[in-house]
């Protein structure tokens, strides 16, 4: 007999979660072609008047503020996965337990910036340029808490020596290699153009795609680490 | 075990979810007399005239609400607990502990900042008043997927459960509450009528259904602690459920 | 017993599906140009809407073998809905015509 | 079980009773936001008739239809799995689930011609009234799936089988259908 302790239900909730992610990325106008840092006041506030932008604007972060926090039951399977390593402290699952509402909570911010302007885009065009600066800028700066959880997840890993791994070897890389990826969106606030403003190629392209990358591979070596620890549990005949 | 009947802790988590939610009525309904929340019609001269209307109320309204606000840790812990009970995986206690410490800055925190910053300078130019208005109530109502996603944590882990932590129809009922978590949604586009954020629908009935839902949990938490026995099989019955079960069917517990 | 549950689930079915059917009819009497309230029609309506919901609740969610508190229960359900939404309309033509 | 309930009918509850608390509680629920839509309705009359004027009650009973068939075959199901004629069960929870399915993409194809007509969430308030009660019913619905799924997996593996999560699923699957039955009195037919 199978447990029944809902691991799978929760591991299934991210396909799910990914689908309503990107269907909402692709819905809210300011994603598709990401909006310019140079665009003047006017111009964001005729963004946000625009009759076609409007609902999608609003439709999209209502679906984000339903989801954002989404992805936390993964990042506790990812916990509970830490804690059957080989180390002497459970210290790397703290520090993922506390890394995880970081993200959620920062990007939490950032919509509800994004839904207050949409909210009365009648406003003083200042106005309403100063919070989709303060929305796009939480949104895209804070990285540090995504950065330290794939840091401390590879250092997890590597020294995670055993027989046989939790997650193999270079699932660490991997996260090293998504850390660094992400490190530039911090800058935003320094160009207005080029590749680190934030409608840039490293600050938006590469760091969204990196994002998204990361759930696609940490979606798959989860379920794998998942099944091989229940096939570990199943009792002989 | 020497300490088998020992419940203070739970007892501890459990009076403090008491006290917080009679204090966040309080403090919500009669200080700050921000809820039942005022009209997102109003103009920025009569939000200026709110705002100076209960200036005090405000201040010190939420700068108890700062210090309460740190009263959700037991809470959560509390809540947590309860699920850790459960035949469940411990990923449903992790989710919904770090779910429900990132739910009070957006949901209650965030409304404190922007009504006590409007309320310090109330000759500040009404239009911006009027964003921090806007902010203070959209924050607080419309942040709604930590609710949502929490509560669906929270009736997966109960309908899961093989424990008896809490009973089936409570797992329902968080149902129930996550749904009203995407009535509010059109909040954020209404300014007037039953959808608005001191709406019909969006207010009045969601926190109908809230207020039925925290006082079921208090409820079925306190029976929990009763019922409790520090083991991980099914949590028994209440002594005297038990008593009668024992003497009507011997051998038919566990 | 079989056949015999069978058969009253279709029969049951098919008065559902008869009484929607008239409601076709009987909804496009309310076409009136310019379109105006009618307090027969709507009563009509939600009576009918509510008796396909105890035909419902009886038949298809098996209510009639329940202990007697489950039958009051959605009763009682039954009857809050109507007097709300009939109440609700009444009161409010009423308020309207002030 | 003992015998001695035998002669006389058992009354028994269908499902779990927790669920039946659901039931009552969503419907009441339910209730305060068709109480809610009625009031508004009658303080702006003409609005509300002309806006109605623009939904097909066709539409509307050929949505009913559909849901009453998917619950109609939900409660064969029910019965059959009572039997225990698994197979047959199986196959009326595969017609609810094609039925359930047909409501859905109906729903969606209203919505978007009412949209393409101009006619969105914010058009007016019976608008958003029908957005939001067959927004909030198409969700239920959405979750009647997970149940219908979970029925599904019960009855097709011997090793399961619980008669009681079987009926449990059917219920909430007869409480959408029976929610629906008002809504379309009253954002179709009412006037």
């Amino acid at each position: 007999m199978r447990r029944a302790d809902g691991e799978l239900i929760l591991l299934w909730t991210l396909p799910v979660v990914g689908v309503v992610w990107l269907a909402a990325f692709l819905l809210f106008p300011g994603f598709v072609r990401p909006m310019s840092p140079t665009m003047s006041a006017e111009e964001v506030a005729a963004f946000y008047r625009d009759p076609e932008n409007l609902p999608r604007i609003r439709y999209s972060m209502i679906v984000f503020n339903w989801f954002a926090v989404g992805l936390i039951p993964i990042l506790a399977l990812i916990v509970l996965q830490i804690r059957r390593m080989a180390h002497r402290t459970p210290i790397f699952s703290y520090a993922i337990i506390a890394c995880a509402a970081g993200g959620p909570t920062i990007f939490l911010m950032a919509n509800l910036f994004w839904l207050t302007a949409a909210f009365r885009p009648e406003r003083d065009p200042q106005h309403i340029q100063l919070f989709n600066d303060l929305a796009w800028v939480t949104f895209s700066s804070q990285v540090g808490f995504l950065v330290a959880q794939s840091v401390i997840l590879a250092l997890a890993i590597y020294l995670d020596r055993q027989q046989r791994p939790v997650f193999p070897r270079w699932v660490a890389h991997f996260n090293l290699v998504v850390a660094v990826l992400m490190l530039p969106a911090a800058f935003v606030g320094l160009a207005m153009e080029g590749p680190f403003a934030w409608d840039g190629l490293l600050s938006f392209w590469v760091r969204n795609a990196a994002i998204g990358l990361w759930i696609v591979v940490m979606g798959v070596v989860l379920a794998r680490a998942i099944a091989w620890e229940r096939a570990e549990e199943t009792p002989g005949p | 075990m020497t300490h088998h009947d020992d419940k203070r802790e739970l007892w501890i988590g459990w009076w403090t979810l008491v006290v917080f939610y009679n204090l966040y009525g309080l403090l919500f309904f009669v200080i700050a007399r921000t809820q039942p929340p005022p009209s997102p019609s109003l103009d920025a001269a009569a939000i200026a005239e709110w705002f100076d209307a209960r200036r005090y109320g405000l201040l010190y309204g939420y700068a108890i609400v700062s210090i309460v606000g740190g009263a959700t840790a037991i809470m959560n812990a509390m809540l947590a607990c309860s699920i850790r009970r459960m035949s469940v995986s411990r990923a449903f206690a992790y989710s919904y502990l770090v779910i429900y410490a990132l739910a009070t800055l957006p949901g209650m925190l965030i409304m404190g900042v922007a009504c006590t910053v409007g309320a310090m300078r109330p000759d500040r130019d009404p239009a911006l008043l009027h964003w921090l208005y806007d902010f203070a109530f959209l924050s607080f109502e419309g942040t709604m997927g930590v609710f949502l996603i929490g509560s669906l944590v929270w009736m997966a882990a109960v309908l899961l459960d093989r424990n008896g932590v809490f009973p089936k129809w409570f797992g329902y009922l968080n149902l129930c509450n996550a749904l009203t978590e995407v009535v509010v949604a059109p909040a954020w586009i209404f300014k007037r009528g039953v959808f608005a954020w001191d709406g019909a629908i969006a207010w009045w009935i969601n926190m109908a259904v809230f207020v039925t839902y925290t006082t079921v949990f208090l409820t079925l938490l306190r029976r929990m602690i009763e019922r409790e026995d520090f083991g991980t099989g099914p949590l028994p019955a209440l002594a005297t459920g038990r008593a009668r079960e024992l003497a009507g069917t011997p051998g038919a517990v566990r | 017993m079989s056949r015999r549950g069978e058969k009253r689930l279709t029969v049951v079915w098919l008065a559902l599906a008869a009484i929607t059917l008239a409601q076709l009819a009987v909804g496009s009497l309310g076409d009136a140009q310019p379109p105006a309230p009618n307090a027969a029609l709507t009563t009509s309506a939600i009576v009918i809407a509510l008796v396909k919901v105890r035909v419902i609740i009886r038949e298809f969610m098996e209510v009639r073998h329940a202990p007697a508190l489950l039958c009051r229960l959605t009763d009682l359900w039954v009857v809050v809905t109507g007097v709300s939404l009939l109440g609700a309309y009444f009161v409010g033509m009423a308020l309207a015509a002030r | 079980m003992t015998t001695a309930t035998k002669g006389e009918a058992r009354r028994v509850v269908p499902g779990q009773p927790d669920m039946w608390a659901f039931v009552l509680f969503e419907g009441l629920v339910f209730t305060s936001y068709f109480a809610v839509y009625v009031v508004r309705r009658t303080l702006s009359h003409d609005l509300f008739l002309q806006s109605q004027a623009h939904l097909d009650l066709r539409v509307g009973v050929f949505n009913t239809l559909v849901l009453l068939v998917s619950s109609w075959s939900v409660a064969r199901s029910v019965q059959a799995a009572r039997e225990g004629a698994y197979r047959r069960a199986l196959a009326h929870l595969w017609t609810t689930m094609l039925f359930g399915l047909v409501f859905l993409v109906s729903k969606v194809h209203e919505w978007a011609g009412a949209i393409a007509e101009g006619f969105g969430f914010t058009a007016d308030e019976f608008f958003s009234f029908y957005y939001f009660l067959t927004g909030i019913h198409f969700l239920h619905l959405l979750i009647g799936f997970v149940f219908l799924g979970v029925a599904a997996r019960e009855l097709a593996s011997p090793a399961r089988r619980s008669q009681e999560l079987v009926e449990t699923c059917a219920t909430y699957w007869h409480t959408i259908d029976f929610l629906w039955v008002l809504i379309f009195a009253l954002l179709y037919v009412m006037r």
